[in-house]
């Protein structure tokens, strides 16, 4: 430990050397990833980027707040739709369109947790789930949002065409950049609020409402606030989302979406950014890169195939996929109720306290 | 608007999703956990119940009675290998598991039986009319079903109610510590529990398919159903979430009929628009927090 | 008109009168006691004037001010602290966090002051720097030094109760409810406890409701105590009044008191 | 009849038994006495194996013999069978059964039914109160009931040795003096050894015969009730016979530090 | 520390400058080597649409084929199946992967409406081939680098109404559909050839493709009292539609999408009653089971090299998304290139494989607009009740 000379320091984003430094090293690496990565792999980290930002936004609700919700794809799809939308329909720079569209859904977000201040447990399990199901139907239903049939987003952009600025983004990695300040921006946000007041009230009527009552907490105000929070967290991942893919529809915003946002949060470690981070990174590349294709591993193909025709058959041999990543959540919370952040702070313990 | 019709088509369904909403809330009472893998679970003992009939040619009564005890097994292997290891787990990550456990299932399923439509088919036939009323059909799969679902409630009202095992398993619900106390093996509970919910599951599971149809995935919407009736009757008594089913297959039917454009979210806004009024659902008493 | 007064407040649990038409006044800078057996209504009147509870009839008074039908947090802004039976704290926050918790209502971050907290100059920065020295004082106050980044629920049950009083006093109350503080301490503690209650009272100019069983420590610090049971009022006097008073011998302390 | 042997249990990281010993003798009445926090209740817990919720088997260390046999890997119905029966701190019982299913659940690990009548009839002479409510639900009974049934339904085990945590807990003084003359009745009666954990230290000590106190999750005397009462320390801490006079050099103590 | 932070603060922006200039340095792709041509497709092979998942296992059969007999010109096919569980965000993974990592040469087939327009883009400004996307929606047009296979679904529905209304002399027709694109564009086929025939639609019924229990659904057809209801889902649906409506007591004349015309599966997974109810469905390949040399060249090839598969609909479209390419590459001979294998493609003039006549050309990549209408017989046998008739109508 060093010494502190200044309460300032103990809620500095940077609070000592070592992290400071392998923060930089951590952000040169990423900044300078794409000149060896592939375009795939720059699609790749986009969207583990876009889910790093709905992560940490949904740890603020889930983890700090203490509130379950099954509906932030419903958020999420927001934020993509707005901001297509308002670029497209009403030709509003990037920016701009990012934001407002943030603010449309923790408009929405303010709006779910009305309900959200009677309801607990499975109760707003259900309703949560209702919202995201809604969302995605009144989407399908509705010419303007393209229906069923999806949209299609505008090119990415991001200067103000209206002045003659424009600073178009097509490549996959110029995208990257776009996003990863993003993200990185939004981490900060992040952390920060849980370091100042509202963070704390957060915490305050996770543990405890009561208690948080008392000492003047409004909790209408900070329950919904934390769900605003949270649909808007969504809601710009939504709107960069959008650019990744290029191209969405109302059931990419499906149920299931809602799901995996909560088991990113979950198997990352509840309440710690950082956790939600490692949790976003792992299940999206589980799902989208790792258990993929076992078929043309060399080895290990064939004896997936062997099997499958032994005993299974081999036309389902891809839900293997899904076998693995259901199999890791589990061990992760078998062995780690905490998550991958519990299992940090272990280690970090273990290397502090090494060798005794 | 063919009421009569609606109003037997609707509580059949909906005696499915109570049915079913009693799986999801027996092990809710006694763990405290939403089993996300309630429908992957039924499923999968379902297609050992199709695989017998369709592939060894057993009776289905035969194969009716595997899929129990499998239904059993599965449910307690379940609790044993995947729950009961998880020391100080936390709600979500228990919540996170069953949807691990559901990913799991669902896989081994696809990959086993693919993930093509089948038929799974059951004695009581849909395709076998009555007419009670002039213009009013019942068909004998809606039949069995009220009946099936008349007789697991009495059963489980009995068993509740007079059974050592029963009265013990509503103790453990209400307290787990008390209940280890006076040496009941809360452990053994839990997994008995996993394993009636599975039991419940599967035969609710095998009347939906018999009317639908089979395929890996064909507990998905049925579950959620299930899951917003038991929190409609309030995730506590046995006849309030078959009510709480009951409710939802008749406000689907209706609404379903006047606009069937948003039929799958009018009985979820519905249920929103109740836990509105009434945050703890339709039948269980609002507990406020003491200090 | 007395600073602080509660008037013919009741209140009924279904059908169960839990507090009946109970009046008194406290005024300014005492140490008002409430004895009463368990089950006699102490908690709820405490409930009742934080807000967590709405009396069915009656007034509740502070400064002139009626509280009835505000909601906890407000009551909390006009100044009203309290701490609870069995313990509320925040338990997955350090004691720090739970102290700077008690002065949420005097600071002004809003959620957008909060995220930009870039920098030392940044407001929201300089707000908890400045909400850090206040806090600190009590941490001194208190002797809480070595549990200062300790999370709470792995801290010993006295400490707890300490980082209670301590959270409460962080939102500088004018008046304090102190619900059994020395339930669960040893006989070192309570000692260490009556003398910062004194002290709260004193360095802190805080009016002191408190609800308590040790008789000891009522005694030596109230100045006025307020005996109950089954909701209605026994009698109110100062602590040697109390102690003799034939009812409350009879009601509260048994045959098995100890003087 | 129960020996515990240097016994360690920890929460975490935490220790919260530094290493307990005492025994227990048939038909006894033996008080384990002590503050908040001192670690009576994890005693309990630990003897009934409550513990196997943690990561780690606890006891850690040390053993726990019942009857010459050890308990402390048993399952906890191994050890209801065997005869411990056990009353937990504030009253848990199951609140939407009704008296009679709470104390009948009492026998969960019994086979013999007539034992279990003639249990019943006792367990209704001891607690007279319960038979004329054994239709209600017990969670809209009173604390004091409560307290009742939650021994009641210990008793219907057939316990040998009956661990009491805290029964005054919340109960007035009248209650709490009947609820004590029922386990004096219990003890001398039905000949069972009785475990008492109390923070009321003069109601443990009238009725025990033997006494154990606690502190920091050790055991720091161990003696007749006689004699601690006469003990100075415990007299000061926690009979609370303090004077004016100690508390106020004390405090003026405390000052002078502060100003340092 | 404060050089530190200025540091720190300095060094972001620049890395952005300097690193945002590099634009991924596109290395030279052929997608082809002399040993191999990668072929690739996506399809949902797990999750809730696997189903579909025949398709990219369709194709895989037909380039074993062609492996089997020596390949094309001495390459051997490289066949690359996408998991893509019915997600266009995966898909879009899998196409990357494939298109950069993998250096694929084309893309055939391809599931799901929402998963092609994802990546329709990215494949054509990558200048992949791609043939014959699996669905009919209009949004795939003026590609240069793609060829359409699948009827659009306007010609599918005005089809199946024009011989419900025309040869069966129904007058009250009602249609249920599948709640998205597909249903609505068919629906304007249905609606066209109504209009044409002075007739008014009883109702129009959308059906959810998750939803499962369609009791309302049908008894609001039923209430409508039509004799002919036309159809657009998936299979699931269909056959729960059949089963609830044969539970209510109400039997009209089904007239289904062609990717119900697998009889076979369709009477199974309806007890039977595909058959005895006699529904009719759309087609554009011949029947599965039909006694042709090439059909039962793929059957005994299925049988012997995919033995795990169904002969299914699904499984044969694979087959025929696949063939053109194989034609076209055969053609090219052995100096492949892309812009060789178009001009291939772009010359394909009245061939037919298993699957429909196709005929392509520089500035029109249309599927055919030519449909059968066929019944399920009582044996589940295929009765053509309606040749081959091409779709007048224009599209709206």
């Amino acid at each position: 430990m060093d010494m502190k000379r200044d309460y300032y320091e103990d809620i500095e984003l940077f609070s000592s050397g070592t992290i400071l430094f392998w923060t930089v090293v951590l952000l040169v690496a990423l900044f300078a990833a794409p000149l060896i990565l592939s375009n795939y792999h720059a699609y790749l980290f986009n969207l583990i980027m876009v889910h790093v930002i709905v992560a940490v936004g949904l740890n603020i609700l889930v983890g700090s707040t203490g509130q379950i919700a099954l509906g932030h794809a419903g958020f999420f799809a927001i934020g993509a739709y707005a901001t297509v939308l308002l670029m497209t329909e009403l030709s509003i720079p990037f920016f701009a369109a990012l934001i407002i569209a943030a603010f449309i859904a923790a408009f929405f977000g303010f709006i779910l947790g009305l309900p959200a201040l009677r309801l607990e447990g499975p109760y707003l399990a259900i309703a949560t789930l209702a919202f995201g199901l809604a969302i995605m139907h009144i989407i399908g239903h509705v010419e303007l949002f393209g229906g069923r049939q999806g949209l299609m987003a505008p090119a990415l952009n991001i200067g103000i065409p209206q002045l003659g600025l424009d600073w178009e983004i097509c490549s996959e990695k110029g995208k990257y950049y776009l996003i990863l300040s993003i993200t990185i921006l939004m981490t900060l946000f992040a952390v920060n609020i849980l370091k100042t007041k509202a963070g704390r009230a957060f915490v305050a009527i996770r543990d405890s409402d009561i208690a948080a009552e008392v000492i003047g907490i409004n909790l209408t105000i900070y329950k919904t606030l934390a769900f605003a929070v949270s649909a808007f967290y969504a809601g710009v991942a939504g709107g960069l989302f959008a650019f990744v893919l290029g191209f969405f529809d109302p059931f990419t915003f499906h149920l299931i979406l809602s799901i995996i946002f909560l088991v990113m949060v979950v198997v990352g470690g509840l309440g710690s950014v950082m956790g939600s981070i490692t949790g976003a990174v792992l299940i999206t590349y589980l799902m989208y890169d790792l258990f993929k294709n076992v078929d043309e591993i060399p080895v290990v193909g064939d004896l997936m195939v062997a099997v499958s025709e032994q005993w299974l058959t081999v036309t389902g041999m891809d839900n293997f996929s899904m076998i693995g990543l259901g199999l890791v959540m589990i061990g992760i919370i078998i062995f780690e109720p905490l998550g991958i952040f519990g299992a940090w702070i272990r280690v970090k313990k273990y290397w502090k306290t090494w060798p005794f | 608007m063919p009421f009569g019709q609606l109003l037997i088509e609707g509580l059949a369904m909906g005696a499915c999703y109570g049915l079913f909403g009693l799986a999801v809330v027996i092990i809710y009472r006694t763990s405290e956990v939403i089993n996300f893998a309630a429908g992957t679970m039924a499923v999968f003992s379902t297609y050992i119940a199709f695989h017998m009939i369709t592939f060894y040619g057993h009776p289905f009564w035969l194969a009716f009675l595997f899929a129990l005890i499998f239904a059993a097994l599965l449910g307690m292997f379940v609790e044993f290998f995947f729950l009961r290891p998880a020391k100080n787990p936390t709600l979500l990550g228990l919540i996170v598991i069953t949807i691990g456990v559901q990913l799991l299932f669902g896989g081994l399923v696809c990959w086993k039986w693919t993930a093509d439509q089948q038929a799974f088919t059951i004695p009581f036939s849909y395709q076998v009319i009555y007419e009670p009323l002039p213009g009013v059909f019942m068909s004998q799969w809606a039949v069995a079903v009220f009946v099936i679902a008349a007789v697991i409630v009495t059963l489980l009202f009995f068993f509740f109610k007079y059974t050592k095992l029963g009265t013990a398993m509503r103790a453990t619900q209400q307290n787990k510590h008390a209940a280890k106390i006076v040496g009941i093996k809360t452990d053994r509970i839990f997994a008995f529990s996993w394993a009636f919910s599975s039991v419940i599951g599967v035969t609710s599971a095998m009347l939906i398919s018999s009317r639908t149809i089979l395929d890996p995935e064909f507990m998905m919407e049925p579950f959620l159903r299930a899951f917003a009736a038991a929190v409609l009757g309030g995730l506590m008594s046995v006849p309030g979430v078959l009510l709480g089913g009951g409710i939802m297959g008749l406000i689907e039917n209706f609404f379903g009929y006047a606009m069937p454009a948003w039929k799958p979210i009018t009985a979820f806004v519905v249920i929103v628009l109740v836990l509105c009024v009434r945050p703890s659902g339709l039948f269980a008493k609002h507990y406020v927090k003491k200090v | 008109m007395a600073y602080f007064s509660i008037e013919n407040l009741s209140i009924s649990f279904g059908g169960l009168k839990a507090v009946n038409n109970i009046s008194f006044n406290v005024e300014k800078n005492e140490i008002f006691s409430i004895i009463g057996p368990n089950g006699s209504g102490k908690t709820t009147i405490f409930n009742l004037i934080s807000g967590i509870y709405h009396p069915d009839a009656g007034a509740i008074h502070m400064e002139g001010e009626n509280l009835v039908g505000k909601s906890p947090d407000r009551v909390a802004r006009k100044g009203i602290a309290r701490t609870f039976q069995n313990i509320e704290l925040f338990a997955n926050a350090t004691v720090m966090d739970n102290l700077m918790l008690g002065r949420h209502i005097h600071m002004k971050t809003g959620i957008f002051g909060g995220a930009f907290m870039f920098g030392k100059r940044s407001p929201a920065a300089r707000e908890e720097v400045k909400h850090r020295e206040r806090v600190e004082r009590i941490i001194d106050f208190l002797e809480l030094q070595s549990v200062r980044d300790q999370f709470v629920g792995s801290l010993a049950y006295g400490k707890r109760k300490l980082v209670e009083v301590g959270r409460a006093l962080a939102l500088e109350p004018k008046v304090m409810l102190m619900d059994e503080p020395s339930a669960g301490m040893n006989t070192e503690e309570k000692d260490d406890l009556t003398i910062w209650i004194g002290d709260i009272r004193e360095d802190y100019g805080v009016t002191i409701l408190l609800i308590e069983h040790d008789m000891n420590m009522i005694m030596g610090i109230s100045d006025h105590v307020f005996a109950m049971n089954q909701g209605e009022k026994i009698t109110l006097g100062t602590p040697a009044e109390v102690q003799k008073h034939p009812e409350v011998v009879k009601a509260y302390l048994g045959e098995e008191v100890i003087s | 009849m129960l020996k515990v042997n240097n016994i360690e249990t920890w929460y975490d990281l935490i220790r919260a038994l530094h290493g307990i010993s005492f025994t227990i003798t048939q038909g006894d009445v033996v008080a384990l006495l002590g503050s908040n926090g001192a670690g009576k209740t994890t005693t309990l817990k630990t003897i009934m194996r409550l513990f196997y919720d943690l990561k780690e088997e606890q006891p850690e260390k040390g053993s726990i013999e019942f009857l010459g046999e050890r308990i402390d890997r048993k399952a906890t119905d191994e050890i209801v069978k065997m005869g411990i029966g056990y009353v937990p701190e504030g009253r848990e019982v199951f609140p939407e059964l009704t008296v009679l299913e709470n104390i009948t659940i009492g026998a969960y690990t019994r086979r013999d039914k007539a034992g279990v009548k003639s249990d019943l009839e006792n367990v209704f002479y001891h607690f007279p109160i319960l038979k004329s409510r054994k239709n209600q639900q017990a969670g809209l009974m009173s604390g004091g009931e409560q307290q009742m049934l939650a021994i009641g339904r210990a008793l219907m085990s057939r316990p040998k040795l009956l661990m009491l945590d805290e029964p005054s807990l919340g109960l007035s003084p009248i209650l709490t003096q009947e609820i004590f003359t029922i386990v004096k009745n219990i003890n001398e009666k039905d000949g069972v050894t009785i475990l008492l954990v109390e923070q009321n230290v003069n109601m443990a000590l009238k009725y025990s015969h033997f006494a154990y106190l606690l502190e920091n999750g050790r055991i720091v005397r161990a003696d007749k009730p006689e004699v601690l009462r006469e003990d100075e320390d415990i007299k000061e801490f926690y009979l609370g016979i303090a004077t004016e006079q100690s508390v106020k050099g004390y405090k003026r103590y405390r000052r002078k530090v502060r100003f340092r | 520390m404060n050089v530190k932070k200025v540091l720190m603060v300095l060094l972001v922006p620049l890395l952005v400058l300097v690193f945002s200039t590099v634009d991924g340095a596109a290395q030279k792709q052929r997608g082809f080597d002399d040993k191999e041509i990668r072929v690739g497709q996506w399809g949902p092979q797990s999750g809730p649409a696997a189903a579909w998942g025949a398709v990219a296992r369709g194709s895989e059969l037909l380039f074993d084929m062609v492996n089997e007999e020596g390949g094309i010109h001495g390459r051997q096919i490289k066949y690359f199946i996408r998991d893509d569980q019915y997600n266009p965000s995966q898909t879009m993974a899998g196409v990357r992967d494939l298109v950069d990592r993998q250096d694929v040469f084309a893309f055939v087939g391809g599931v799901g409406t929402a998963c092609g327009l994802a990546v329709q883009n990215y494949l054509r400004q990558n200048k992949i081939i791609w043939i014959g996307v699996c669905t009919g929606a209009r949004d795939f047009q003026n590609n240069p680098w793609l060829w359409q296979m699948w009827p659009d679904y306007f010609d599918e529905g005005a089809i199946l109404t024009k011989h419900a209304v025309e040869n069966m002399g129904f007058k009250k027709i009602a249609y249920l559909y599948q709640n998205d694109d597909w249903g609505a564009d068919a629906m304007d086929g249905v609606k066209a050839v109504l209009k044409k025939n002075n007739l008014e639609l009883l109702d129009a019924i959308p059906v959810e493709p998750t939803e499962r229990d369609l009791s309302s659904q049908v008894s609001r057809l039923q209430a409508t009292g039509a004799e002919a209801v036309i159809g657009i889902m998936a299979p699931t649906q269909a056959a729960i539609a059949l089963r609830t409506a044969v539970s209510l007591g109400f039997k009209p004349q089904w007239l289904h999408s062609y990717n119900l015309c697998d009889f076979g599966m369709m009477s199974h997974i309806t007890d039977g009653l595909w058959a005895k109810e006699g529904v009719m469905t759309a087609a554009f390949t011949p029947p599965i089971d039909a006694d042709t040399p090439l059909m039962n060249k793929y059957r005994e090839a299925a049988a012997r090299l995919a033995p795990d598969e169904r002969w299914g609909i699904f499984y044969l479209a694979g087959v025929v998304v696949a063939e053109p390419l194989v034609w076209a590459l055969k053609e090219v001979g052995p100096n492949l290139s892309r812009e060789a294998v178009r001009d291939a493609l772009n010359s394909v003039t009245n061939r037919q494989g298993v699957g429909p006549v196709l005929t392509w050309t520089e500035d029109n990549h249309m599927p055919p607009r030519k449909l059968q209408v066929w019944q399920c017989g009582p044996n589940m046998e295929t009765i053509v009740v309606q040749d081959w008739i091409e779709n007048d109508l224009p599209r709206p």
